[in-house]
């Protein structure tokens, strides 16, 4: 049922840093690694199918058209959505930003009465949670600024787990937006997204889901989640960096107005006005980056062969390894719960805190054994503050992990203490 | 034949001239839709319009500038579809995506014989790009369908 | 002086098209097409030094930000910017965009008072030209509806020339923002740059060039140029897709507000407000095209090695050839004027209209003869309308392109008449 | 001596320990100058106040917290400048910024003569993500300089 070993398919796995040893790549969480299959895909693409897309009348403006448009619907069924509801972003924060700035233009007039429906403004509310990511929250906030409407958040509690004793004052019926993470960065807790979308629905708020770190490692389908919108980046499920997608209800799409203006995305312009299209593509102004989508969609395809609930089973193996065993070493504290061994609960993640030792020096030490982790804030400072530390250390597993890389990683992490004079 | 020779036809060379149907008229009917279609691609645009006499396509009437593949692909489709039932019309536009989607091979025998001169159309399924193109007023047409026939409801 | 023949250098163009036909590649002004150094540094980035930029503090993270910032150093030298006065963008429309949304932003309260002298509205005028792109038309446009400024345009004679006569009145004390394509991507036509810029800065305006079409072709230099902002993309200068970047004066881009909110571009995030770092990272939030910025930073040097005043030479061969020719066929109207052969006044494309046969058509029987032109309106509706025409052919050059690629052009072109029944 | 144990020299570790010149204090002196600098990677922050005494940096004081890099090296650069003439300050400052660059090779022995307890940083220089770290109290000290010789003017 687990993953074979799959290191032989990611050139990268095998360079050696820091004099020759092994790299122990645990930093997934921030980017992961490709395998070959989307590399080539990409090259292949490059040297051979390179054309512009859905402008051309040529044989390679056709094939490049054909591969671009396949690669969509590989991410769609990848997320269980149709293929007109996935529009290509530059990354999740563009995706995210696209459907706030999308509210900020209907509110500005944008789009006119087709887009009606979308604006807020004074009295109106927003809704995120205290765990989000930058790229889940700025975009709220500054909607907020732009618009009069007021920025309201759903609280963690010690382990970073959202409180819902008053989420019914908090999504109320002037929210017209609740945004939250699927899964933290930080915690890897998972969110109750059916009591979150259930509110939502109960009050007519829409709901923008962050799907950053759940769809490159659990199964997701958007149509059994019910949210309105999805986004996650290519570059975390084994695809190239330069690409992301936003899920969107089709109905909702067509009227969101675009934020981004330009060629492609419309149907008819004048010096006056300008007409766009349906979506997805009324969101795809300028040239896409098409080569990176053909890279997403062979990365979709790459994970949807290994199955996501062998990629979620191989994850939570290692993951909880790491938990655990983070949390069993003297001095150092788990952010976040250890969570279940079988339960669908916490990702393959692991952030942690040592006392007495700045997460860039315990970054340091790892860094000299090989092994690759993210220290810092990893842009969740609210949640970090909540915590009341400015930041941590995370180790972030991916379905190339081992267990191997996982001892390594605790292993190293218990010298720390020593190393820096921490008595514990 | 050549598959530039196979898209360009002489019949598709002559219905792109003869242009079938062009010039909008009033069907003379109450049942009558419009449609608008626009392809983005080129900027091309044709309005069609439709008249139903009962369950019979009455009159169908376009106006609008185009490649020789959408022109004539509307030209053949006036011809066609003037004078058949709704249900006859409907399989023909059901034969003509099929034609689009065949990647340039023929259709069977019976949609051969529904689609007559818009099998000519055959060689344009190759090329994904002019599609579009061909499809132009079959979906004014099936558009303006839809709108004659809420006027009848 | 001209340069080499450097086919051998792009492996996509030794690829056969339509039944074993040569490729002919003739759109390179809608992407070009891109060597192996630039997709051997691209792969090499990738299966070897592929890691979280300005985040990590492992070794990959610490290669991959100085393969980033040096590919960002790369370009800014070819344009003759400062490395801190280049922000990478999704594409060159994104950097367009970027301009108007954060003038768009400052006006709706983003960025505060730092961001105030951004501020436009009724009664202030931004001023575009007739000859633009969609893709710096549009944002300005919709940059009118959302302030309630007015947009003025410089119009084109049927050569497609700017017509100055009216610039004083055009360009006033009311305009904020004078936004102008450097060359036209559908007649090839240089801009007046000097005489726009001057009468911007004597009215106090913004410039915003639109350098798509020149910084791959022509020796550009933003300072000389003297322009406040400008944008170009890296698949039309032999880079990859999904990365571009915009060029911004350093004081200029540190008060503009960002119109993308994410993870990397700001300083302090709590719940209430953000603060954000100055440029270029202020508008970089989330993970940036990494490889793809690689990629573009790798073209610029490619360039730099052929020397841009020998690609300006070599391309204005080939299209003069191109335009004398089309102009001598009966039958064919070529769009904008032939131009000289020695002056720098219109760049390598030509695009025309044949006499009574749509340039569907016209593309058709090319792509059937193994040559990939460009047909459509080219994303420049006013311009055709202008013209009087729905779309047009275009036939564009890069470095690549030989003599024999535009003789060959010219002779399926010869028969496009004939074939379609249009006596001349 | 391993990289890692190069960059954690005991003499660094003994500086991130004591910390010579936490705690802002009141230098007592008319020229005085602050600034408040954050590393943004890790949202480590330092505030810093200088008090100049004529052309002589008279008291160095800070507040922050941060890594053992950065702890030490604003403690060491807090020992090498109170004291010295504003242009003596320049050329330490001058020398810390060479060092950092050095790629963790020594510089000459003059600079190194400058730089005394701060030489231990040369390991630093090989990891360019740390030199943030160590110039956070330097960059503070830089800009508050400028603050206070503006309070002079
Ligand atoms: C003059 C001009 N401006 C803007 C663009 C848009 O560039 P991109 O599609 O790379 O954003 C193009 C290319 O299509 C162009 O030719
Ligand atoms: C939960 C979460 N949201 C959003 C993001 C932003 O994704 P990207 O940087 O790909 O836009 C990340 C990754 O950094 C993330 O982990």
């Amino acid at each position: 049922m687990h993953l074979p070993d799959l290191r032989a398919d990611f050139p990268l796995l095998t360079r050696t840093v820091r004099n020759g040893k092994d790299l122990v790549y645990l930093d997934s969480g921030a980017t992961s690694q490709r395998p070959t299959a989307v590399l080539d895909a990409v090259r292949d693409f490059e040297e051979r199918h390179n054309g512009a897309v859905a402008r051309g009348a040529h044989l390679l403006a056709e094939e490049a058209t054909g591969l671009f448009e396949s690669a969509r619907a590989s991410v769609a069924t990848l997320v269980g959505a149709s293929h007109d509801e996935i529009v290509w972003t530059e990354n999740a924060t563009a995706a995210m930003n696209l459907v706030a700035s999308g509210i900020g233009n209907a509110t500005s007039g944008i789009g006119g009465e087709e887009s009606a429906r979308y604006r807020i403004g004074p009295g109106d509310e927003i809704c995120v949670t205290e765990t989000e990511h930058h790229a889940n929250l700025v975009p709220w906030q500054q909607l907020a600024v732009r618009t009069g409407a007021t920025l309201r958040w759903i609280p963690v509690d010690d382990l970073g787990r959202l409180i819902l004793d008053d989420l019914d004052s908090l999504v109320n019926d002037r929210t017209k937006v609740l945004a939250f993470t699927h899964v933290s960065n930080v915690t890897g807790v998972i969110s109750p997204v059916a009591t979150l979308v259930a509110r939502a629905k109960a009050v007519g708020a829409l709901t923008v889901l962050d799907a950053c770190q759940s769809v490159p490692h659990l199964p997701v389908d958007v149509k059994d989640l019910d949210v309105d919108f999805a986004a996650f980046s290519g570059h975390k499920m084994l695809g190239p960096t330069g690409i992301g997608a936003l899920y969107g209800r089709k109905e909702l799409l067509d009227t969101l107005p675009p934020s981004v203006f330009g060629g492609g995305a419309v149907t008819i312009v004048s010096m006056e006005s300008t007409a766009w299209h349906p979506a997805p593509t009324r969101f795809e102004a300028g040239t896409q980056p098409v080569a990176q989508a053909v890279g997403m969609g062979a990365a979709a395809n790459y994970l949807m062969e290994l199955g996501m609930e062998r990629v979620e089973a191989h994850e939570r193996e290692i993951g909880h390894l790491l938990r655990e065993g983070v949390s069993a070493i003297p001095g150092v504290r788990l952010l976040g719960p250890v969570g279940s061994e079988t339960e669908r609960d916490v990702i393959g993640l692991a952030a942690f805190v040592v006392d007495g030792v700045h997460p860039h020096d315990v970054g340091q030490l790892l860094d000299d054994r090989g092994i690759a982790v993210r220290v810092g804030h990893h842009c969740a400072q609210p949640l970090h503050r909540r915590f009341g530390v400015t930041g941590s250390t995370r180790a972030s597993a991916h379905v190339y992990t081992s267990t191997d890389d996982a001892n390594a990683l605790l292993a190293a992490l218990a010298e720390v203490p020593a190393f820096f004079g921490v008595s514990v | 034949m050549s598959s530039l020779e196979q898209m360009y036809q002489q019949v598709i060379m002559d219905h792109a001239r003869e242009g079938h149907g062009r010039g909008l008229k009033d069907p003379g009917l109450i049942q009558v839709g419009e449609s608008h279609q626009i392809n983005t691609t080129c900027g091309d645009e044709i309005t069609l319009r439709v008249g139903l006499d009962g369950v019979t396509v009455g009159s169908v009437s376009w106006e609008g500038q185009g490649c020789s593949i959408s022109q004539a692909s509307v030209s053949v489709l006036t011809e066609l579809v003037e004078g058949q039932s709704l249900e006859q019309a409907e399989e023909t536009m059901e034969a003509f995506r099929a034609l689009m989607q065949s990647k340039g091979e023929p259709l069977d025998d019976d949609r051969e014989d529904l689609l007559g001169d818009a099998t000519a159309f055959v060689g344009v399924g190759k090329y994904p790009a002019r599609i579009k193109c061909a499809m132009l007023g079959w979906s004014a047409f099936k558009d303006a369908l839809i709108h004659a026939r809420k006027d009848q409801a």
